[in-house]
């Protein structure tokens, strides 16, 4: 019982809200993603080249990623779209987008990323999905210089190790220690009791993330919790039988799944059959992070739905924070279905750029170089549809509050949505390093400097 | 000096004696025709003493030394070379450098990566002088596959001839040549053994050839010896005569025990 | 023990399926000495016709009309096999089996991309079929029904395909023309026919697999090139050209990877190659094939 | 019945046959005699359509069949006993039957008109004991008995014409007298044959007319008897 | 079937005359074509020498190897462990070591491989590679799994530490140093590819591939040679592996996984395996083909699938194979 009181003063401490609450933003932002107001036009210093904006965009095209390939597309189109209509960036350059797929494989994507830049001369290269592709592209872009705006792919081995000091890459979305920290908070929360952790995650480093940093959390939550059982399906692996039985044979209270995109889906059609949601509480890191449709209704109620601790589109609710409605409305409008936090993070980015392309063009007029616009995006901040963002300058990563919910049906769709009451809302610093925490293998070895910093402040 | 000599050397192929208790002697600078009816066991002889198959039992005596149980390279370089009666040569290669290949070999010089083949100019002068030796230096460049069948098998026999063996074993060296062609192979071949002193073992069914050429002639039936000789004692031996014309009405088939 | 049960049924499961791959391929091999690499495409291709079919049709119909749609993948691929077969691989019986390796490398190219084309990026499922038929208890368990209706398929398939290349006409004609090619034109048989026909079974078989999976799992791209490199270590295992082989392949493959998942998941894999390996160096015709 | 005019055959790069010309009559056995490698079963081969003739033309039955593929040959009545008997070895001796006996009831209707009363009787006339071995494997027969099934299963297919490669060669002396009684019954049912033998002594026995061959080309050709006093045809078969 | 390599003596000075053009060619290019073609050269250049040394065994010895991966990915992962544990920079330290792993691994493979021929001994490569394929994947600890371990030329020195890449923005001079670099090794190993396939012993080989018996009847130790080759094979395979690390920036799985090695063969293929220039052209016209339908279309594979059929049925002597007979026809005339 201790334990229990002393975890709900963790979680008070953790400045955690439940509920509708949320959105309340730390820092009012001058900026925010969306289209101008009408009435506010658009103010250009100097003359502008009306030279296209050329924009490379390497997603998930095919296979089972794809149900987050496609979302983040359509939400890089969309801003694009919007921008043009507006003329382009600062009223004159139009953004062009070429496309590729990163299915092809890590390899092909760094000579992909070599021709976008080399041969088809791009200003901008944006999108990538998978965290194994991005400590492979970013180093890439940064030796070609190319200004790169990642919308996932959001291992914290990118900036912790791959490039430790960024110059032309960003990236918006979440960190992603911060997924496994925050379904760990949301499980201890809900399942206090569950002591025994089984694990089924994707055999690459996006798995082995989620992993580490739950049980990290989690342990810290619930004290004498232990893993009991481990299950590392292969990225793409159609049949998760095998490793449904063995998840059942070790009996475990509770069960972490960082499977997503249609992996996630074969795997809870699967498990369902199994009745593998009847023996097990289950938390996942991305269930709700591909296309919502893509859920079926068939998806078991109290499950904690992740989407990568950033964005479920019914949160914030609609009247409580008109950015978010709006974006709902014109991504509903445009595409015929709902956004995910792809959507968000690849339709952000673009926005971002452009406040710092507008700001930069005030402070030197004409197009900026580059150096301006990155000095700008350092330290950014926005009103998003997800809530308020900011690019931490010493690593070039967005943060915003985490998110996560419990899965409900609701009759107004046609798959389960995050019952509102259930949502939980993290503020980002306090589960993740402050700036400038030492990375790993300067005077620790952990496998990110979040471990580190978990394992030695965090609820002390 | 006895060369080669085999002692009770059987093959089998299930019920059939292909090699049967054959104990035979070559003598140095012989050399031997092995004549008998098709099927009679001379190719499988052959082929047991190249060690192309190993043979059930008995034994294979060379140069004094037991090589019953060594392996084709061994033979080869202890001095046994052979001849096919299929054509079997480099059909990709040239003819000089189906030639050239069998001076490596014998140089010991195959095993050598690192040197032009084309720059050895002994080797490239001998491979020369074999082919001249079997009238083909006109098809010198020509690859295998494009030669006619007389002068594939003439470059089948300058190939083995070209390791410079002690015993050289002839397989039907005009087998599928025209008739036209025929006496002028064997003179060629005949011409070049007897002027190297080379100790060879030819398969013939052309008594004329036979019967011109060899020191003595062997006649083997259903696998074994039947009979032994001079060409002129062989002339002169009815038995041999009706078992090799075929004339011995049913007797033909009868096994000799 | 529910487990043991579970994990026992699972692999028999998976060997079902892999039989039906295997076998294909072995036939395939058996009777042309091919070494089909787009097998496993074409495994893929009946997974996604079969999906596809069912999403299309039987959307909203009555469950038979899905069942009636289940070898609808077979059906397609084997037509396919027989397109391809007079086509691209006769004009290659007389040469180096170089080529005949290669063609099959592209044709799995150009199917894996046909597939994308054909029926997008997106994994296509059928789980209306298994999900409809429910689950069934074991002990404190459930178990999909599917799979024993899968597992009933399979064990039919092997018997139906043993009976068929051993009891029937077809099967006489298909033995003696892979044992000996020219004496069975000699005695009247077609050959060209009977290696399409051959070259259509083996397909056939390869849809059957990925028409009876589909529901259980889903249609992804590179779905084939996964089972082509098990199908392989099932016949490599068992014995290229053998029927029997691919059976006691296929068990033997479906096992160990059950146990590889369970207690040494990171050389699970890398074990089954290592199986097949050391086979090929002892046994290189296989577990049951003859010299 | 059956006529070849001057075909030349090539095995690959080898230069076999030159213009060779035969001729088979109906109920006649004829033998075509020649060394190993002097063109018999390449001559076979070419009658039966495994070798492509690069000139000249096969006709049987004043058809030419020349261009056509080897089952189209068997259909029209062609009977095929190879030398290495061709005895699908996983096959059952009963299977091995079967095989040309669907094939034969074809041959049959297309010739007679009508359908065979009984499609053994022929086969296990000439070779009763091939009853006894139908539950047998091919493999595990022994060298004569391949011989009798193959000629059997030829039989099988109701032939007009049969080609018989090396029949005799490897037998007991005991055997070879069955078989040469066995195509003297086949030969009594109507059907010729054109048999390719090594032996000029089995051939005089049993040939109604011979042919001799050497490196490709017909070098005698008449009754048998001549063959044996012909100095030509003993020399090139001697050996 | 045209076999260029086993013409006797091969003309020096016609050798001489095509050859100095093209490296004139090829060693004043960076200065017309700008840095993003340069690369795919290399890329090209790289895999050509993989397809020279995959040929020898294909085009020479008669062998087809489906698990060339196998070397070329170990050549890589040796030189990025190189990298990653022992903090190695030196392109050389590089090449010797992943030269001496390769070179251990092929010779202990091949011992097994060279046992069997034709299908088995293609199933045998095939299977072997898999393993290797296998535990890159699973022990991620040590190899990155999927990740794979960046090798960043930021790190990387080329001649002894004489040039390096220190400092931002030096893409275009790495580019341009390694293209030489690769240029250089690219030329040396053809040259000791040409010796071999022209020394005695290259003539063993193809008489193995033409007639295996024949050959043993001349004294040639078949299995023994096959195994050489093999070791010889994998080297150049594997030296392709180490080159091709630094200029890719990172190593993963995939240039193990089979379908890998089937691209070896299909570059060698294309270019004709039966001729000793077929592998060069085949692999840098295979590069920019797969580059550029990759970028081209989304159905990339299926214009590669289309390629291969094309070849295989109305071109099975490849590129080189075909010119040299259009050319041969035309000098007939």
């Amino acid at each position: 019982m201790e334990n229990q009181v002393s975890r709900r003063n963790f979680l008070n401490r953790l400045g955690v809200t439940v509920g509708a609450a949320a959105a309340a933003t730390a820092v009012p932002a001058t900026y925010f993603a969306g289209p101008r107001p009408a009435h506010a036009a658009i103010k250009v210093k100097g003359n502008i080249p009306d030279k296209p904006f050329k924009t490379g965009h390497i997603t998930f095209l095919t296979g089972p990623a794809n149900l987050l390939g496609e979302p983040g597309r359509k939400g890089h189109l969309l801003a694009a779209e919007e921008i043009n209509a507006e003329g382009g960036f600062l009223g004159k350059r139009k953004i062009e987008t070429i496309v590729a797929d990163e299915a092809a494989g890590t390899d092909a994507n760094v000579k992909e990323l070599r021709r976008m830049k080399l041969s088809e001369k791009i200003d901008l290269f944006t999108g990538v999905i998978s965290s194994g592709n991005t400590p492979a592209l970013g180093p890439v872009a940064e030796e070609l210089g190319v200004l790169t705006m990642f919308n996932d792919g959001c291992t914290d081995f990118l900036f912790d190790k791959a490039v430790p000091k960024p110059k032309y890459v960003f990236r918006v979305t979440n960190i992603q220690s911060a997924d496994g920290v925050t379904s760990a908070v949301g499980a201890a929360k809900a399942w206090p009791q569950a002591k025994k952790v089984g694990s089924i995650q994707p055999d690459y480093s996006y798995g082995r993330n989620v992993h580490e940093h739950f049980m990290l959390a989690f342990q810290k939550l619930v004290p004498g919790a232990a893993s009991v059982s481990e299950a590392w399906p292969k990225l793409g692996t159609t049949d998760f039988t095998p490793h449904i039985t063995k998840l059942l044979s070790d009996k475990p209270d509770a069960l972490i799944c960082g499977l997503w995109g249609g992996d996630y889906v074969a795997f809870y059609k699967q498990a369902l059959r199994y009745g593998l949601f009847d023996k097990m509480k289950v938390a996942t890191t991305l269930a709700f992070g591909g296309q919502p449709h893509a859920i079926g209704k068939d998806h078991p109620e109290g499950v904690l739905a992740g989407a990568h601790a950033n964005y479920f589109f019914t949160h914030p609710a609609k009247g409580r924070w008109p950015i978010n409605d709006s974006f709902v409305e014109r991504y509903y409008k445009r595409w015929n279905e709902y956004p995910s936090f792809e959507s968000d993070g690849a339709y952000v980015s673009l926005y971002l750029l452009k406040a710092a392309i507008e700001k930069a063009n005030l402070l030197v007029g004409g197009w900026p170089e580059d150096d301006v616009i990155i000095s700008l995006l350092e330290g950014m901040g926005m009103d998003t549809p997800a809530g308020y963002l900011y690019i931490r300058p010493d690593n070039h990563q967005g943060y915003k509050d985490t998110v996560i919910g419990m899965t409900k049906n609701d009759p107004k769709y046609d798959f389960p949505i995050w019952d509102p009451k259930s949502i939980i809302t993290i503020p980002i610093r306090d589960i993740t390093a402050p700036p400038n925490w030492p990375k790993p293998g300067t005077s620790h070895n952990e496998s990110t400097a979040a471990a580190n910093w978990l394992k030695t402040t965090w609820l002390t | 000096m006895n060369l080669l000599e085999t002692i009770n050397l059987k093959k089998y192929f299930g019920e059939t004696h292909a090699v049967d208790n054959v104990s035979l002697t070559i003598a140095e600078r012989e050399f031997v025709s092995l004549v008998g009816p098709n099927g009679a066991g001379k190719t499988t002889l052959v082929n047991v003493v190249s060690a192309l198959f190993r043979s059930d039992s008995g034994k294979i005596l060379f140069k004094g030394d037991d090589i019953t149980h060594t392996s084709v390279t061994e033979r080869v370089k202890a001095g046994i070379a052979r001849s096919f009666q299929i054509v079997n040569l480099f059909d990709d290669l040239t003819a000089f450098d189906n030639v050239t290949l069998a001076i490596f070999s014998r140089q010991g010089k195959t095993g050598n990566p690192a040197t032009l083949a084309h720059l050895d100019h002994e080797v490239s002068a001998e491979a020369d002088a074999v082919l001249a030796q079997f009238n083909l230096t006109s098809k010198r460049k020509e690859h295998a596959r494009d030669l006619a069948q007389g002068e594939r098998k003439l470059l089948d026999v300058a190939l083995a001839y070209a390791l410079k063996p002690k015993l050289l074993f002839l397989d039907e060296p005009t087998s599928g040549v025209s008739t036209r062609d025929k006496g002028q192979i064997m003179d060629t071949i005949a011409s070049v053994v007897r002027g190297e002193g080379i100790t060879a073992v030819i398969i013939e069914h052309d008594m004329d050839v036979v019967f011109k050429y060899s020191d003595r002639i062997v006649v083997m039936q259903q696998g074994a010896i039947l009979a032994q000789g001079t060409p002129d004692a062989i002339r002169n031996n009815d038995q041999v005569a009706m078992i090799l014309l075929g004339t011995s009405g049913p007797d033909a088939f009868t096994r000799k025990d | 023990m529910d487990i043991l049960i579970i994990q026992i049924l699972n692999s028999i499961f998976y060997a079902c399926i892999l039989f039906l791959i295997a076998a294909g391929l072995s036939l395939i091999y058996g009777v042309m000495r091919i070494i089909n690499l787009a097998h496993g495409s074409l495994y893929a291709l009946g997974a996604y016709v079969t999906a596809w079919a069912i999403g299309t049709f039987a959307a909203g119909a009555p469950l038979w009309v899905s069942f009636l749609l289940l070898p609808a993948g077979a059906v397609v691929v084997a037509a396919v096999g027989a397109a391809i077969e007079p086509t691209l691989l006769r004009p290659l019986y007389n040469r180096p089996e170089e080529y005949q390796l290669l063609i099959t490398f592209a044709l799995l190219l150009i199917l894996e991309d046909a597939m994308h084309f054909l029926f997008g990026g997106t994994p296509l499922t059928a789980g209306a079929v298994i999900d409809s038929m429910g689950t069934m208890p074991i002990m404190n368990l459930r178990y999909p029904v599917y799979n024993l209706l899968v597992i009933a398929i399979g064990i039919a398939a092997a018997v139906f395909l043993w009976a068929f290349i051993y009891r029937t006409k077809f099967g006489v004609i298909l033995r003696a023309t892979s044992q000996n090619m020219r004496m069975a034109s000699a005695l009247g048989l077609n050959v060209k026919r009977v290696y399409v026909q051959a070259f259509a079974l083996g397909c056939f078989m390869a849809g059957l697999g990925g028409a009876v999976v589909v529901p259980a799992q889903a249609a992804v791209l590179g779905m084939g090139i996964e089972a082509l490199i098990l199908a392989f270590v099932v016949v490599v295992i068992g014995g290229l050209g053998s029927l029997e082989g691919a059976l006691i392949g296929a068990l033997i493959v479906s096992f160990v990877r059950t146990a590889g998942i369970q207690f040494f998941p990171e050389i699970e894999l890398a074990v089954l190659y290592l199986i097949a390996a050391v086979v090929l160096l002892v046994r290189p015709t296989g577990l049951s094939g003859r010299a | 019945m059956l006529e070849i005019k001057a075909i030349d055959t090539y095995r690959g790069p080898a230069h076999i046959l030159y213009g060779l010309s035969l001729r088979v009559e109906k109920q006649e056995v004829v033998c075509l005699v020649g060394r190993n490698g002097a063109g018999k079963t390449t001559t076979i081969e070419s009658i039966m359509g495994f070798l492509p003739v690069r000139t000249g033309q096969i006709l049987f039955d004043d058809e030419d069949l020349t261009n056509l593929p080897p089952h189209e040959r068997a259909k029209r009545g062609i009977g095929y006993s190879p030398d290495d008997c061709g005895v699908f070895p996983e096959l059952s001796v009963g299977e091995n039957l079967m095989i040309s006996r669907w094939l034969g009831d074809e041959v049959a209707r297309r010739r007679d008109g009508k359908e065979r009363a009984n499609p053994e009787a022929q086969a296990f006339d000439i070779f009763p004991e091939v009853k006894t071995l139908l539950q047998r494997q091919g493999l595990h027969l022994s060298g004569g008995q391949r011989k009798m099934v193959a000629i059997a299963r030829a039989m099988m297919l109701s032939p007009t014409l049969l080609l018989l490669d090396e029949a005799f060669e490897g037998l007991a002396p005991v055997v070879v007298n069955r078989f040469i009684e066995a195509v003297m019954k086949i030969k009594a049912m109507g059907v010729s044959i054109l048999m390719a033998e090594s032996h000029l002594a089995a051939a005089t026995r049993i040939g109604d007319r011979l042919y001799a061959i050497d490196r490709g080309e017909i070098i005698f050709h008449g009754p048998p008897k001549e063959a044996l006093a012909n100095e030509k045809v003993v020399k090139a078969l001697r050996g | 079937m045209q076999n260029d390599a086993s013409r006797t003596g091969p003309s020096m000075l016609l050798i001489l005359a095509c050859v100095i053009p093209i490296l004139v060619v090829l060693v004043a290019l960076p200065k017309f074509v700008d840095t993003y073609q340069i690369q795919l050269l290399t890329y090209g250049l790289i895999y050509a020498i993989a397809g020279l040394g995959f040929n020898l065994l294909l085009g020479y010895t008669g062998l087809l190897s489906f698990g060339h991966s196998a070397y070329f990915g170990l050549g890589a992962y040796s030189a990025a462990f190189m990298a990653k544990y022992f903090g190695v920079g030196s392109m050389e330290i590089y090449i010797l070591g992943g030269l001496l792993i390769t070179g251990l691994v092929s010779a202990a493979f091949g011992y097994i491989c060279v046992r069997h021929t034709r299908i088995f001994f293609g199933i045998l490569t095939l299977a072997l590679s898999q393993v290797l394929w296998t535990l890159a994947y699973k022990f991620f600890w040590v190899t990155g799994g999927t990740d794979g371990l960046r090798v960043p030329f930021a790190n990387l020195t080329l001649l002894g530490g004489l040039i390096d890449f220190k400092g931002r923005d030096t893409y275009q001079a790495f580019t341009q140093s390694y293209y030489y670099y690769v240029l250089f090794l690219f030329c040396i190993c053809t040259v000791f590819m040409w010796v071999i396939v022209h020394s005695p012993f290259g003539k063993a080989l193809q008489a193995i591939r033409d007639n295996e018996t024949r050959a043993q009847f001349l004294g040639v130790r078949i299995r023994h040679y096959r195994w050489f080759a093999f070791l010889l094979s994998g080297s150049f395979t594997g030296l392709a592996g180490i080159l091709w690390v630094p200029l890719n920036g990172l190593v993963t799985p995939d240039i193990l996984y089979w379908p890998f090695s089937g691209e070896i063969v299909f570059m060698t293929v294309l270019g004709g395996f039966r001729t000793f220039t077929g592998p060069i052209v085949g692999a840098v016209v295979f590069n920019y083909l797969k580059v550029y339908a990759v970028a081209s279309t989304a159905y990339w594979q299926l214009l590669l699938g289309v390629v291969l059929v094309v070849l295989v049925l109305a071109l099975p002597t490849g590129i080189v194979g075909t010119l040299s007979r259009l050319f041969g026809k035309f000098r007939k005339r």
